[in-house]
């Protein structure tokens, strides 16, 4: 790990990190608000002495409570791997900004997590489901959808969950393009 | 539909009538790429691609916009193969994740293992012994080749040729049959164990390793004799999807493909992991970013693999290959991102733990996946024909694409 | 039950097979020997009198016959030799070296399913494969295997051939358009596009060859290249050779211009739709094609059914068999095994370790080929048709081996290459072929007197 | 690649056609079966010893303690009705056959013991009243056992162990461990095959071989179910004929370098019986 990318961060960042950097192994972690995410994203693509001009990969999270969006940026002036979580997505309604506009091999990762969270990213031109067939309902990734053998292993909450998984109100793909659209 | 001078197929005034039963209604649009997808100019139709199809490697299913030959758009439909391997994970503990990851990419199934096998060393804080960390780079570039070999039976294959597939398969069955020797499978390899491997080397494998290795790379240079200068071969493929670093680095490519652009980007260098930089290698670069260029590329990298194989042999040490570690893996509460370079570019695992023996979140992120976006923007405005040598020159597989 | 039913129930599945055959047989052989004792004089005086029209349909009725199985043997080449360039061993199971492989897939294609898919043109869609194959197998009757093996010596062969060649390309147009798939119609498309392109430098390739000729007829331009190795055509017209060599290629669809069937493109082109002995009719047919093109190739460059080298002696063996008289049967019978102990004596005599049998066995075999020999020198001294069906043979299946050789090697070219090749640079050539064969026939006859 | 135009293509066709006549890599897999590797993971197949009693357990212990799920026991269920594959060991019938209940200790039901007592077992039981059904004087009982009948019958064994209450695996490991104690009845038949360097010259090798594929067991080792016993002799005799087999310490005369196989072929139809 490298401490001058994380002064470094610091600094250029300042008031938008909701945590100090944190250092882990060559991993550097930062978690900025849903406010500030794109353009956050946007000073770490563009700033000539940062440049993290890669994003080597975009996921949801669900951790029970809240959703998150977690980017991993790739630069070639660091040897760490830079993670920026933008925490504190409800999880009835989870929407953020799309990364679309900065790095355009985002719509797919955006795809799948709204695909497998019900994240909305706003401005994905192609938001709809990726791997599961389009009249599929549930998130599959979301905590609360169970697996069969899951629901095997405790009976309690099991099958009888599977079907009715958390569908976020409004995180449907029409309203995704009325979203997109601005219909 | 608007009314059109020229009619196509999916007009509905000669295609099916919608009374019989192999009538399919048009698909409503979702978003507004799709509607703009799905709306048809003069004479455009739809050519509907796999999901069973020659050259699609494995099930992919693309839906094809053509006016005439050529190619107007373009819409891959994924998640033919979809196994959920991230929620598997989940349900998994750590080992058996391991096991999961090993079938998503199976033409180079040893890193799909490497990467979770990275992530969850980070959780763990165990360091890889030694030897361990030689063996696994000694195996990795044995798939590295075996896949590229293949890729290159590929190419050939959706450019027509016949022969060069069954050439390279007999330059990947030496690969396997070494693997399964070490490691008792022939494609699934589930080889690495967090904190070492499953087995040392043993005589089977380092006798079939030697004798391969005293005629590899001549064998397969006479392999690539075959097509590497054919000028058909040359052009079909020279100046075909050109792909320039500044898109490749915001479409998020990685590998051989960013590679043949000019960029530099390997994670064997950049980011250093096992004992890649102690080991002497060049990065192959091209800078024509064409079809060929990703192509020669991915050649060059076998003629490295074999010299990084090489120094790897003679500067093995020995010791244990399997860290002290506790059977049931329950690492602290954390966060950690695995990386390797693999044959298509970064295999990538980000794991969360929550202090139980069970992964809380394993994110996947596979090359491929991101790889089959430029099938799309490379191949608009060219001919049928060079969507297969566009989408052969990416080198996506499908098992990794649809997780 | 009666006794009629006790002797069927007995019989075995042979002796039923028979007993049904035997009685047909005679009452049929009876009552055509009857209508030939009554109408026999009518029958020959009607055939006599109109010769031409019996003369076409029995050539017809060969030519027809002759072309299944050329494509079954073509078939098993292709398999065999591309596998063998795969370093593959190929067909082995079936046959010695799987050599009734392809009869096999020939009864498959025959036991499959012959599916008609919903919403297909019927008429044509049936109609397609029989187009095909009968414009592939209709060229077969203007080829001269030998002077005397000519089945329609037409005067205008070459026009026809290339006539009716070129009728394929609707048959594969019907079907891309019939089958209503979008693979389908592309291969169509494709088919007739890149016929049409190389019709034009096929015909004018060999215009050269016609102005030196002066004919039209195969037999005549086979004729007109006897004598030595350097009077066949390409030598003197390589360049013609070359391109009529790249045509035919396109002609028949084969690697690298098979892009009416580019499988990892369109699926099978023109008929994906098609299943059962209607596709077969489209396979025989891409294979008798293959022999048909080389076999002009052979016929119209490398000189046909002339030898390489002509002989300065043509040997005259006369033997009068029916002279020997009862000797005939009696050498007939003791020859063969006189001929095995004579061979088989030596072998046994060199060394101890050869037992017996395998010395007798060695000795006959021996003797197997010395005779068959013999056989066939004399056959070919005495037929000398032989001589010249068997060099045309040699040539054309050397061709083939090359087609099938490029198949194994090449990967496939693009269309707009393949139509940008035949316009911008196969017509050019032809033509410059023709002005330089022109100028030259010109000079050399100005010249002359 | 500036060169002249068609040079790939026809260097390409040359390198086609050497492969035409190299040798072919083709396996012909019905007949050439690829060996399996030595470290590979398949399929588990539960074990049975000589006498075609289960040797597993069948305490699911491996199945669970598998990290990876790779183990997997699976079988009838008790009623024999259907293939469990995943569940309770309770409801596996393997689970109750004999030999895995005695190995595992536990309980057998009297009729699993008595359907198995083909010989009359009243030495056993006088044996084991003279040794007054004491578990630790097991090769006491075991050498009477042998005393009375020769040899070790299995029923016997079993019977020793329902009576001292000793787990069947314990009598048949003291019965295994001592050289002296026998299962099979009769004195060992023993053929010693000398392998001195004439002697496999001379085709003592074909002997071996010949003989260990026909009993399927290896040179040193006791055939259980027959009274032979394959032996590698010590040394070659003196002033002994090449080759060189011995049978009970006689040596075969008859036995020469050219009718090997013939020879051989006899002795195993003479002793298969």
């Amino acid at each position: 790990m490298d401490s001058a990318l994380a002064t470094l961060l610091a600094t250029k960042l300042g008031e938008r990190l909701l945590l100090p950097v944190r250092q882990r192994f060559d991993e550097t972690e930062i978690r900025v608000s849903i406010a500030h995410a794109t353009e956050t994203l946007r000073i770490l693509h563009d700033d000539p002495i940062l440049e993290f001009e890669m994003l080597i990969d975009l996921c949801g999270v669900d951790t029970g409570e809240e959703m998150q969006v977690v980017y991993h940026l790739s630069s070639s002036r660091s040897s760490d791997w830079l993670r920026l979580i933008v925490p504190g997505l409800e999880r009835n309604a989870p929407r953020i900004a799309s990364a679309t506009s900065i790095w355009p091999g985002a719509e797919w990762m955006e795809r799948e997590a709204y695909d497998m969270f019900g994240i909305i990213f706003e401005g994905n031109r192609d938001l709809r489901r990726i791997y599961m067939p389009d009249d599929y309902r549930s998130f599959p990734l979301r905590k609360d959808f169970y697996l069969a053998d899951d629901a095997s292993r405790s009976p309690a909450a099991g099958v009888r969950n599977m079907e009715r998984a958390g569908t976020p109100q409004d995180a449907t793909p029409a309203t995704a393009l009325r979203r997109t659209t601005g219909a | 539909m608007p009314q059109q001078t020229r009619p196509s197929l999916d007009d509905p005034r000669i295609s099916i009538p919608a009374g019989s039963e192999w009538y399919e209604p048009a698909p409503t649009p979702q978003t507004e790429r799709q509607a703009e997808f799905l709306t048809l100019k003069d004479g455009e139709m739809f050519v509907n691609m796999g999901p069973q199809h020659p050259s699609t490697h494995g099930v992919l299913r693309v839906v094809i916009k053509i006016d005439g030959e050529k190619v107007v758009d373009l819409d891959p439909v994924l998640g033919y193969l979809h196994r959920g391997v991230e929620k598997l994970c989940e349900n998994a503990d750590y080992h058996q994740a391991i096991c999961y990851t090993d079938p998503l990419e199976y033409v180079s199934s040893l890193f799909c293992e490497a990467a979770p096998v990275a992530a969850f060393e980070k959780l763990m804080e165990v360091d890889v012994p030694r030897r361990a960390q030689y063996i696994r780079v000694l195996t990795m570039e044995l798939n590295r080749i075996a896949s590229h070999t293949l890729f290159q039976g590929w190419m050939a294959l959706d450019l027509g040729g016949l022969t060069p597939i069954l050439w390279s398969f007999i330059e990947r069955d030496e690969i396997v049959d070494m693997l399964a020797a070490l490691t008792g499978q022939k494609l699934l390899y589930n080889y690495y164990r967090i904190g070492g491997v499953n087995g040392d080397l043993n005589h089977e494998f380092m006798s079939r390793l030697g004798t391969w290795m005293s005629r590899a790379a001549a064998q397969i240079d006479s392999n690539l004799g075959l097509i590497n200068e054919n000028e058909l071969f040359v052009r079909r493929t020279r100046g075909l999807g050109v792909l320039d670093a500044k898109t490749a680095l915001r479409m998020g490519v990685t590998g051989p493909n960013l590679r043949s652009t000019g960029v530099p980007y390997d994670l064997r260098r950049d980011r250093p992991y096992l004992v890649y930089p102690e080991l002497e290698f060049d990065i192959p670069t091209r800078t024509e970013g064409d079809s060929l260029a990703r192509y020669l590329v991915r050649i060059d990298e076998i003629k490295q693999s074999i010299r990084i194989i090489d120094q790897v042999l003679h500067e093995m040490p020995d010791g244990p290959v399997m860290a002290k570690l506790p059977r049931l893996i329950r690492p602290r509460p954390g966060r950690a991102f695995g990386a390797v370079e693999g044959p298509r570019g970064v295999y990538g695992t980000y794991a969360i733990s929550d202090g139980t023996d069970q992964p809380f979140r394993m994110r996947i992120h596979d090359p491929s996946f991101v790889h089959l976006q430029l099938v799309g923007p490379l191949t608009r405005g060219n001919l049928i024909a060079d969507t297969m040598a566009v989408m052969a020159s990416l080198d996506p597989v499908m098992g990794g694409v649809d997780k | 039950m009666s006794g009629a039913a006790l002797v069927w129930a007995r019989l075995t599945p042979a002796g039923r097979i028979l007993a049904v055959l035997l009685p047909v047989l005679a009452v049929g052989g009876a009552l055509t020997t009857a209508l030939l004792i009554v109408f026999g004089g009518a029958i020959a005086a009607t055939i006599g009198a109109n010769l031409p029209i019996v003369r076409f349909l029995a050539a017809s009725v060969i030519t027809f016959l002759i072309t299944v199985p050329t494509a079954f043997l073509l078939i098993y080449m292709e398999m065999k030799i591309i596998a063998l360039m795969n370093l593959r061993i190929g067909p082995d199971r079936i046959g010695p070296a799987g050599a009734v492989m392809s009869i096999v897939h020939g009864l498959k294609v025959l036991m499959k399913e012959d599916y008609t898919p919903p919403s297909v043109d019927v008429p044509v869609f049936t109609l397609a494969p029989v187009v095909v194959y009968l414009a592939s197998f209709m060229t077969v009757m203007v080829i001269p295997f030998a002077p005397e093996l000519t089945s329609v010596g037409l005067e205008l062969g070459l026009l026809y051939f290339f006539a009716i060649g070129g009728l394929g390309v609707v048959g594969l147009m019907m079907a891309g358009w019939s089958s209503f798939n979008k693979y389908s119609l592309l291969g169509g498309i494709r088919a007739a596009a890149q016929a049409i392109s190389y019709e034009i430098p096929l015909t004018l390739s060999v215009v050269g060859i016609v102005i030196l000729t002066g004919t039209l007829s195969l037999p005549k331009i086979v004729a007109a290249q006897s004598g030595s190795l350097l009077d066949w055509f390409i030598f003197r017209q390589p360049l013609a050779a070359i391109i009529f060599f790249i045509a035919i290629t396109a002609e028949a669809n084969r690697t690298p211009f098979d892009n009416t069937e580019a499988d990892q493109e369109i699926v099978a082109g023109f008929a994906t739709e098609y299943s059962g002995m209607r596709f077969g009719f489209f396979f025989f047919a891409e294979y008798v094609n293959v022999f048909i093109v080389s076999a002009l190739f052979s016929a119209v460059f490398l000189g046909g059914s002339n030898a390489p080298l002509v002989l300065p002696f043509h040997p005259e063996i006369i033997i009068n068999l029916g002279s020997l008289g009862i000797m005939l049967p009696i050498l007939a019978g003791i020859a063969p095994v006189i001929g095995t102990l004579v061979c088989a004596a030596p072998i046994w005599f060199a060394s101890s370790r050869i037992k017996t049998w395998q010395a007798l066995v060695a000795g006959f075999l021996i003797f197997g080929g010395l005779s068959t020999a013999a056989i066939g020198f004399w056959a070919w001294a005495m037929i000398p048709a032989l001589g010249n069906l068997i060099w045309f043979l040699i040539k054309t299946f050397s061709l083939v081996f090359v087609f099938v050789w490029m198949r194994g090697t090449l990967p496939r070219a693009r269309i707009d290459q393949l139509m940008g090749f035949a316009w911008k640079w196969l017509l050019p050539a032809s033509l410059l072929n023709i002005f330089a064969t022109a100028l030259a026939v010109l000079l050399t006859t100005s010249g002359g007197n | 690649m500036a060169r002249i135009p068609g040079s790939g293509l026809v260097r390409g066709m040359a390198l086609t056609l050497t492969r035409f006549f190299q040798p072919k890599r083709t396996v012909m897999y019905p007949e050439v079966k690829p060996d399996i590797p030595p470290r590979n993971r398949g399929r588990l197949e539960l074990v049975t010893d000589e006498h075609g009693a289960l040797k597993c357990e069948t305490c699911f212990q491996c199945a669970q303690a598998c990290p990876i799920e790779c183990i997997d026991m699976g079988g009838t269920d008790t009623k024999g009705r259907f293939a469990v594959h995943w569940g309770p060991a309770e409801q596996y019938a393997e689970r109750r056959e004999e030999s895995a209940l005695r190995r595992s200790g536990r309980t057998v039901s009297d009729a699993a013991a008595a359907q198995g007592s083909s010989i009359d077992i009243t030495a056993v039981d006088a044996t084991l009243e003279q040794f007054d059904y004491d578990p630790h004087a097991m090769l006491g009982i075991l050498e009477g056992i042998q005393a009375a009948y020769g040899y070790l019958p299995v029923d016997a064994l079993k019977r020793v162990s329902r009576a001292t209450g000793a787990w069947y695996a314990m009598v048949y490991g003291t019965a295994t461990f001592y050289r002296h104690l026998r299962f099979e009845p009769g004195r060992t038949r023993s053929i010693a095959i000398c392998r001195c360097a004439p002697c496999l010259a001379a085709g003592t090798g074909r002997v071996a071989g010949t003989l260990t594929a026909e009993f399927n067991t290896e040179l040193g080792r006791a055939i259980p179910w027959s009274n032979l016993r394959l032996e590698t002799l010590p040394g070659h005799l003196a002033e002994a004929p090449s080759p060189l087999v011995v049978i009970d310490g006689e040596q075969q005369r008859d036995l020469n370098a050219r009718n090997v196989e013939t020879w051989t072929a006899a002795l195993a139809g003479r002793y298969a019986a």
